[in-house]
């Protein structure tokens, strides 16, 4: 495995010690039961936590800070966190304010924050993130799954809830947020979970997968890897069929790495995506590049859009500091 | 003298040091299944179903002295509760939620006819809390089919009832093997399920084998 | 080639007009003759331009910005830029105030700054950074390569030139950073430059290069892959071998990636690498964990550290507003 | 009529006029060559070595009329400096310092004496220039003897010269494919380099038999 690992057990409780010591200005992990809790909270605040399984750094514990999460419960490598955790989590930070759980749409995530929050006793609310149009049509099973569009999700109920907003305004916001916000992804290799056998994505060399989800889910297509025009046209399709953005839409454009794309290539898919979108008479108002849902070292990477409502620019533009994005302050 | 089976004491205490010998021995299976377990799940999923469910019987066992406290409905909900806290990633919650099910289904002193109406309360919830049902290529494959035949053969003889749960369960298992995985991590690799053993049908598999021979030998 | 591409021979211009796209608000992008500018420049400042071969993204044009470099010269992939580009960049941003150019130890580098630098007639300076021990013994033939520990130069100079230190200052900021900066390497797999044959390292799997250099030169040992542990420890006994940091100096640890290698385990090669420093006495004063210095799609990483001498610690901590660095503003 | 050779005439602009000629000889050369220098730099280096000297005759083609205004010695400077500013990488400077040096040193009417030192100087400033030396499998090994056996034969018969330089030039070529890369890019590849031909040394090999061709040719 080509892979910095010492026993595969520890990696994320090894990876997690080292970003909590270099992050300590903004950042404290919880060992036991384990999660990752913001250096200093605000009272009265709105809490935000996520969480899901591992391998997707820095979604979720880098993005735990200022206008961002209060807290992201980490689970083993592509695996849900526990109970546990996520009570633990849920107590640490969500006081009579009320408490927002912001959840990726697969079964492992919503059962076990599910069983939490039957448990927990303070005002709570959950939203689940979908955003995935991947596997349209071929998935029979579990609806869309949630993926790179959850930093969009966090990053707009986050600026909310610093201004002070209640849980029910935090929530309103993460659900529009969430239904105004569709990613496609491609990849061009798979990834390999430390304890498997076999990377989770089988591609022969020179295969790309469209559609492709951030745990090595089968998408809507195999072809030979074609140019990144062609690919890129492909998806910016895909995602403009699925929910039309009219030229009044202001739309962000988030073009995510899955982990093995170094940046040259990400900028070449924004350039292209911003073109295609441009000539389509849209309007791209705000534009993230950067790797911050990533599926191990997977070598590929997704195109998000958001429809910017009323109200998101100026939450989008809101300072946010966390170790995995930070501006405005 | 025989231990007794769960179902045929009328002394509450008898009772539930009948359930602790029984998780005793699931325990002991489910640990020694582990490196098994963790094989079906590095093939398909993510090599974690032997170590999640051996972290399950180690919190259980620490939770031995307590559970020996409560009553049977008291003890398999507090049960359920311990393996939902500490597991995590699918099959936490779920056999979790089955124990947390039955346990609530159980009145004090249960029959032949309760357990199998309270194992199907489990596997009712764990159908809900899974969004799943059978033929998703899980644990339900085996569960499902196993809860059903108890509970069609619960007014028989109990002899016949465990044979009959024990052989669905075991046909489940086999159907299971040549579907698609539709549901929790399997899902991720679609096609390429087809034909493995789904790790969480495997150790819904052992255990049900195993609470079979439990009661068919303290029974007989 | 598992790459997003379309003409090989444009992957660098695509790449950076999608950068200079979404960062329009820091940076601006000249394309003939090809270089990257600071949207605003403050005048009177002493400028600082670095450049050189392109695939080690963020460097050098994501570390354009305020607090860190007024202009970068992206060459080809691996391939210094010309005389016209580094002289336009130069123009463009150095005035009386004079400029500094910092030029990573390699000939063709050094060669076309050089050449720029003899054509231009205001006051300027340069320093050259070669902190890469990796090939340590096995290279005879251009000294040591500037690798990593460039961005510890680029943002100490950098914080300088920022608070109106002049020229020779800056300089001599410079040259003592790169003096006090040590880096090696590790690759776990090559990179490939679209318009060559073969990948630039040929490692059978399950083989790892100690010492290996950003464009996949050899380093000093090949061996099998390691647990991340002894890795770290190979890595950190030959830094503190090359230059003795004593207790007494405040360190920067700096782990960067290589490009195809997650977060996941740089903060497991962090983690260790803290651990290990620890133990033997010294002082982790100030820590980075990012991909800043890639080789294409490289998994792979690199330690660096720094001795962190009298006043550094606060030029370090001065506010850096660019593309690929950004804290304190 | 022949056309001149550039150490023949005493007219600095029959001079001019003929080392223009060879600039176009050199430059169609160079141009046809592309793909061929392409493929020895994909090899041991990043593919573009063709590419570079075919932007460097683009941007040389582009300068004739300039050039046709001046000197001798202000036009081989005046090209070494287009070279430079234009082409990057490695072979920019080091091709535009072997020209602007050469110029810097060549007098008005220059002679095959002074052809030769100019030369000489060229190749000293390219060794300076890349802090290299012959040896180290670059373009030198080609440059550096050529030069040399052109210098010792420079006062002997011209066509002994422009022999003896070729003749170095492909021994220089052939030396150089067996050792290992010390400069440039194919530093990178280390061992790997060994046995395949370096670019740069193709390059200097392609022109230094031009050069002499032309000149024998006008000569004779
Ligand atoms: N939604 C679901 N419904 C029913 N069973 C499920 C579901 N998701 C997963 N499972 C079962 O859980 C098993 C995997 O458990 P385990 O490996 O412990 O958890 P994880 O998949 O989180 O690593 C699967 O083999 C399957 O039988
Ligand atoms: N330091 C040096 N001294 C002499 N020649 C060099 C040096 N570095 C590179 N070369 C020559 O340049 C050639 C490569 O040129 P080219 O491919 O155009 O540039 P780059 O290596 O920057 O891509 C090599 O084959 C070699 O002959
Ligand atoms: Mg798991
Ligand atoms: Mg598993
Ligand atoms: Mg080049
Ligand atoms: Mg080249």
């Amino acid at each position: 495995m080509r892979k910095f690992l010492n026993n595969p057990a520890d990696a994320v409780d090894e990876s997690l010690r080292g970003f909590a010591r270099c992050h300590a200005d903004l950042v404290e992990l919880v060992e036991r039961p384990r999660y990752v809790k913001r250096q200093r909270l605000t009272q009265g605040k709105t809490a935000i936590i996520s969480g899901g399984g591992s391998g997707h750094d820095p979604l979720h514990a880098g993005l735990v800070g200022r206008g961002m999460l209060d807290a992201a419960v980490p689970g083993e490598i592509f695996s849900s966190p526990s109970v546990e955790q996520i009570l633990a989590a849920a107590e640490a930070v969500g006081g009579e304010a009320g408490l927002l759980c912001l959840i990726k749409n697969y079964s492992g995530d919503i059962m076990n924050f599910e069983l939490a929050m039957e448990m927990f006793d303070r005002p709570h609310a959950s939203v689940i993130i979908e955003d995935d149009i991947g596997a349209a049509g071929g998935d029979d099973t579990v609806g869309r799954r949630g993926v790179a569009g959850t930093v969009v999700v966090e990053k707009l109920a986050g600026a909310a809830a610093e201004r002070g907003e209640g849980l029910e305004a935090c929530a309103e916001i993460a659900r529009r947020a969430a239904a105004a916000t569709r990613t496609i992804g491609v990849a061009l290799g798979g990834c390999q979970v430390p304890s498997a056998d076999k990377a989770n994505l089988e591609l022969a060399p020179g295969e790309m997968e469209i559609g492709i989800g951030i745990h090595g889910e089968p998408g809507r297509r195999r072809a030979p890897i074609a140019p990144a025009n062609e690919i890129v046209e492909e998806l910016i399709e895909a995602l403009i069929a699925d929910f039309s953005p009219s030229p009044d839409d202001p739309l962000l454009l988030f073009v995510n790495g899955l982990g093995g794309t170094p940046p040259m290539e990400t900028y070449i898919i924004y350039d292209a995506a911003a073109r295609m979108l441009a000539a389509r008479g849209l309007t791209v108002a705000r534009s993230l590049v950067a790797p911050l849902v990533t599926s191990l070292e997977m070598p590929g990477a997704s195109i998000t859009l958001t429809k910017m409502e009323d109200g998101f620019l100026d939450l989008w533009d809101d300072p946010v500091v966390t170790p995995g994005l930070r501006w405005g302050a | 003298m025989g231990r007794m089976s769960l179902a045929q004491s009328h002394n509450p205490a008898e009772n539930t040091g009948a359930a602790l010998e029984l998780l005793d021995v699931l325990c002991t299976l489910l640990l020694g299944a582990e490196d098994e377990l963790n094989g079906l799940d590095r093939a398909i999923g993510d090599g974690d179903h032997g170590g999640n469910l051996a972290r399950a019987s180690r919190s259980l066992s620490e939770l031995r002295p307590e559970l020996a406290e409560l009553s049977m409905g008291e003890a398999v909900t507090r049960a359920g509760r311990a393996v939902v806290m500490s597991v995590g990633g699918a099959s936490g919650p779920l056999y979790g939620t089955l124990l947390m099910e039955m346990g609530k289904a159980l009145p004090d002193e249960p029959g032949p006819g309760d357990w199998a109406a309270a194992f199907a309360a489990g596997v009712d919830g764990v159908a809900r809390r899974g969004r799943s049902a059978e033929g998703d290529k899980t644990m339900l494959d085996v569960l499902a089919p196993a809860s059903r035949a108890l509970s069609e053969e619960a007014s028989a003889d109990l002899h016949e009832a465990l044979a009959a749960m024990r052989a669905a369960a075991e046909d489940g298992f086999e159907t299971s093997r040549g579907l698609r995985a539709k549901r929790g991590r399997a899902a991720y690799v679609g096609e390429r399920s087809v034909g493995h053993d789904d790790p969480g049908a495997r150790s819904a598999l052992l255990c049900v084998g195993a609470v079979a021979d439990f009661l068919g030998e303290n029974k007989g």
